[in-house]
C-alpha cells in the first residue's frame, strides 16, 4: 500500500524553512519544489511527514 | 479625478513618470513642462510614448494650479522655487535630491548650501517601504536616490532583525547602468567609450551614503559605485558582518518578515536556474526590487544583494507608488508591468 | 631554440598562449594537444590564428620530450599525471589551479583532495611581480587565478607599505567578463541570458581567496565576484582601512615604490579624461595591469582598483612572462601588444 497523505498540510522546507503547502494526494518518494527557494525536496516519510533535499546534479552556472 | 502636472518632464525620469501616469485611471495629466522643448510633443523626447498622448511641453511660467505636482528637475533647481510650486499644488513629490535629507547640516556636507533648508523637515522620504504610514497624511514627499534605494533595501532585513555588527564597516559596492547619468551626453557616455566598461567612477564619498545612513540609522556606511554595460539597472552588494552566529534559515526568516506583504519586493535566492540571484535587467520597466543574500558561516559575512531598475524603483516607480499612498489609491495602481524576459 | 609544447591548447587560455608564443623569437612550438580536437588545425578553434600557423592538435599520448611544457588543462587534470609530464620536460608551467597553493591543507579546504600533494611545494606561484627571483632558478611554475591576480596587485602597494588595518575586514568586490567561464557553454552563458547582466554568482567563499591570503600573507580577505557584460576583463575593487592617518600623497609614494620598474604595471589615477581610473576593456590582449586608488580621508577607507585582461595578466600573459624569467629571456618578449582603443 503506497503511503499517501490523507489531507492538505503545510510542511517546512529543510533548506529555507519556507512554508510548503502539500495537497492531499502527495505520495512518499514524490519530489516537490519549494516555492521560496526552488529547492527540490523528496517526501521521505508520510506519518509523520518528513522531507529531505532531493539529490540534485550540480548545474554548471556562473563563470 | 486628481489633476497632475510634471515640472521638468523631458528627462529620463520625467519620461518614466509620463509612461506610468498615462495609464493611471485615477489621475489626469494637465501640464508637462520643459524649458528647452516648449511646444514639442512629449513623444519627440520619449519615443515609447508615440501615439500614447498628444501632450506638448509648456514653459514653467505657464504652470496652472493642480492637485499634485511632480518636480523632476536637475538637483538644486526645485529648492530655489519650492514656495512657488507649493502655492500651485497642495501635494508635491520632488524626485531630485533637494529634499531627501532631513538634516540641513548633512545636506550641506554632501551637497553644499541649501536654498530653503526650512522645507527639509516638511518632506517625507520617498521610499514607501520605510514611510508608508507617514505618506498617508503627507503633503510633500521627496524622491529617492537609485543607489541609495538598492542599498537601503539590501540592508533593511538585517537592520530590522538587529543582526549587523556595527563596529565593523558596512561596504556597499553598487554596479549601475548608463541611464543613471541622465539624457545629457558627455565624453564618457559616447558609445565607443561607454560600451563594455567596468568604470569605478565613484570609489568613495558618494552622496547617496547620506540617505542610507539617514534611513537606516547607521553610521558606518561606505559606498562605491561602478558603471557597467547596460542601460537600466542597479545592483547593490552590501557586505556586512553579523553580530552573532546565525544560519541561512535565520536569514530567510529575517528577510521574509522584513518584506512580508510588500507588493514590490521579492526574495530571490534559488538553488538552481539562471536567475537564482537578483538580476536588474529582467526588472527593467517594473517597480520590483529583488533581494537575495548569502552567508559565509566561516567568517560571519553576509552579502545582501538588491537589484532594481534605477529609473523605476530607484526613481519614477517609487514616486508613483508614493503618490498612490499619499492620495489613498491602491498602492499598485499603474505599477503592474512585470518586466521582460528575455531582454 | 627552446622547444615548447602546450597540453590542452583548445581552450581560451591555450589559444592566448599560442597567440603569444607564435610571436616569440626564442621559442619553437613543437606540439599542441587537445583530446577532443585531434587532427584539427588550431585556427579552427582559434580563428585569430588563421594563416598564422599550420599547427594541428595531437593527442596527449603522442607527446614527445621538449624543453618546456605548458599545461592548460581543466582544474584537477594536471595533478593526476604531473610525474609523467615532468618526465617529458625539465620545465613546466601549469596554468590550472592544481599547483597554486603551497599548503596541502589549504588546497583541501578550497578544492578537495589533491592527487599528488607532494608536488605543491615544488612549484613557484606564477606571478612574476611577487616571485621574480625564485622564478630565475625554478623548474616548475604554477598559473595564477585571474580574480586573485587583480586582487593581489590592487592590495600589493598597501601591504608592502604596511598601511592596512588588519583588524578590519578586507572586502574585494571583483567584476568580471564572460571569458572567465571558458569556452564550454552553459545555460547562463547563452547570449540572450548573458548580455547586460550584473550577476553576483559568487557572493562568498570564492576559491581565489586562498591565493590572495597566501601571496600577501593576509587572513581577513573576503571576495565577491560579479559577472557583467563584456568578454575580456576583470576589475577588483579592494576596500581596506588604513592603520594610521595618511594623505593621497602618501599613497602615491606607496604605489610608486611598490611598482617601480615593473614593466607591466601602470598607476592610473588622473584628474581628468574618460579613462582616469583603471579600465579593463582597453587592456584586452595586453599584459598590463592598471592600478589606481582613492582615499576617503574622513573614514580612512582606501579603495584600491586593479584592471586586467583575465586571459592575459590573469592567465596566459603571466604564464609567458614567467617563462621569459625562467628561461632567462627579456621579460617583455612577445608581450608588447599595447591593447586597443577604441574597443
Amino acid at each position: 500500500m503506497i503511503a499517501q497523505l490523507s489531507a492538505k498540510i503545510t510542511a517546512e522546507c529543510p533548506e529555507c524553512a519556507g512554508a510548503l503547502a502539500l495537497n492531499g494526494n502527495t505520495l512518499k518518494g514524490e519530489i516537490v519544489t519549494c516555492s521560496d527557494c526552488g529547492a527540490e525536496l523528496e517526501i521521505t516519510g508520510i506519518n509523520p511527514l518528513t522531507l529531505d533535499l532531493a539529490p540534485q546534479e550540480e548545474e554548471d552556472w556562473g563563470e | 479625478m486628481t489633476t497632475i502636472s510634471i515640472v521638468g518632464a523631458s528627462g529620463y525620469t520625467g519620461g518614466e513618470l509620463l509612461r506610468l501616469l498615462l495609464r493611471h485611471p485615477q489621475i489626469e495629466i494637465s501640464q508637462v513642462t520643459s524649458e528647452s522643448r516648449v511646444g514639442e510633443y512629449v513623444y519627440q523626447t520619449h519615443p515609447n510614448l508615440r501615439a500614447q498622448t498628444t501632450l506638448q511641453y509648456t514653459a514653467r511660467s505657464e504652470l496652472q494650479p493642480c492637485d499634485l505636482l511632480f518636480l523632476a528637475l536637475p538637483h538644486g533647481e526645485a529648492q530655489k522655487n519650492i514656495a512657488h510650486y507649493a502655492s500651485l499644488a497642495p501635494k508635491i513629490i520632488d524626485l531630485s535630491a533637494d529634499f531627501r535629507l532631513r538634516d540641513a547640516a548633512k545636506y550641506h556636507e554632501w551637497y553644499g548650501a541649501h536654498a530653503d533648508a526650512a522645507w527639509l523637515e516638511k518632506f517625507v522620504y520617498g521610499l514607501p517601504e520605510l514611510h508608508r504610514a507617514e505618506m498617508k497624511t503627507a503633503s510633500h514627499i521627496s524622491g529617492v536616490g537609485c543607489n541609495a534605494t538598492c542599498s537601503n533595501l539590501a540592508l533593511l532585513p538585517l537592520v530590522k532583525a538587529g543582526l549587523i555588527d556595527e563596529t565593523k564597516p558596512i561596504i556597499i559596492d553598487v554596479k549601475v547602468g548608463s541611464s543613471e547619468g541622465g539624457n545629457s551626453p558627455n565624453a564618457g557616455s559616447h558609445h565607443p567609450e561607454r560600451s563594455s566598461v567596468i568604470r569605478t567612477y565613484a570609489p568613495t564619498r558618494h552622496r547617496h551614503t547620506a540617505e542610507v545612513e539617514q534611513e537606516l540609522k547607521l553610521t558606518n556606511v561606505h559606498m562605491t559605485i561602478t558603471s557597467v554595460d547596460l542601460v537600466r539597472g542597479a545592483l547593490a552588494a552590501a557586505h556586512v558582518f553579523v553580530n552573532k552566529p546565525i544560519t541561512e534559515k535565520d536569514l530567510w526568516k529575517a528577510y521574509r518578515s522584513a518584506f512580508r506583504d510588500e507588493p514590490f519586493i521579492r526574495i530571490v535566492k534559488d538553488k538552481t536556474g539562471v536567475y537564482r540571484v537578483p538580476e536588474p535587467k529582467i526588472l527593467a520597466g517594473s517597480n520590483y526590487a529583488d533581494v537575495g543574500f548569502e552567508l559565509d558561516e566561516k567568517t560571519g559575512r553576509v552579502v545582501s544583494i538588491c537589484a532594481i531598475d534605477n529609473l523605476m524603483k530607484g526613481a519614477a516607480g517609487s514616486a508613483v507608488q508614493s503618490m498612490n499612498v499619499m492620495c489613498g489609491f491602491d498602492e499598485k495602481t499603474a505599477l503592474d508591468f512585470p518586466g521582460l524576459h528575455p531582454i
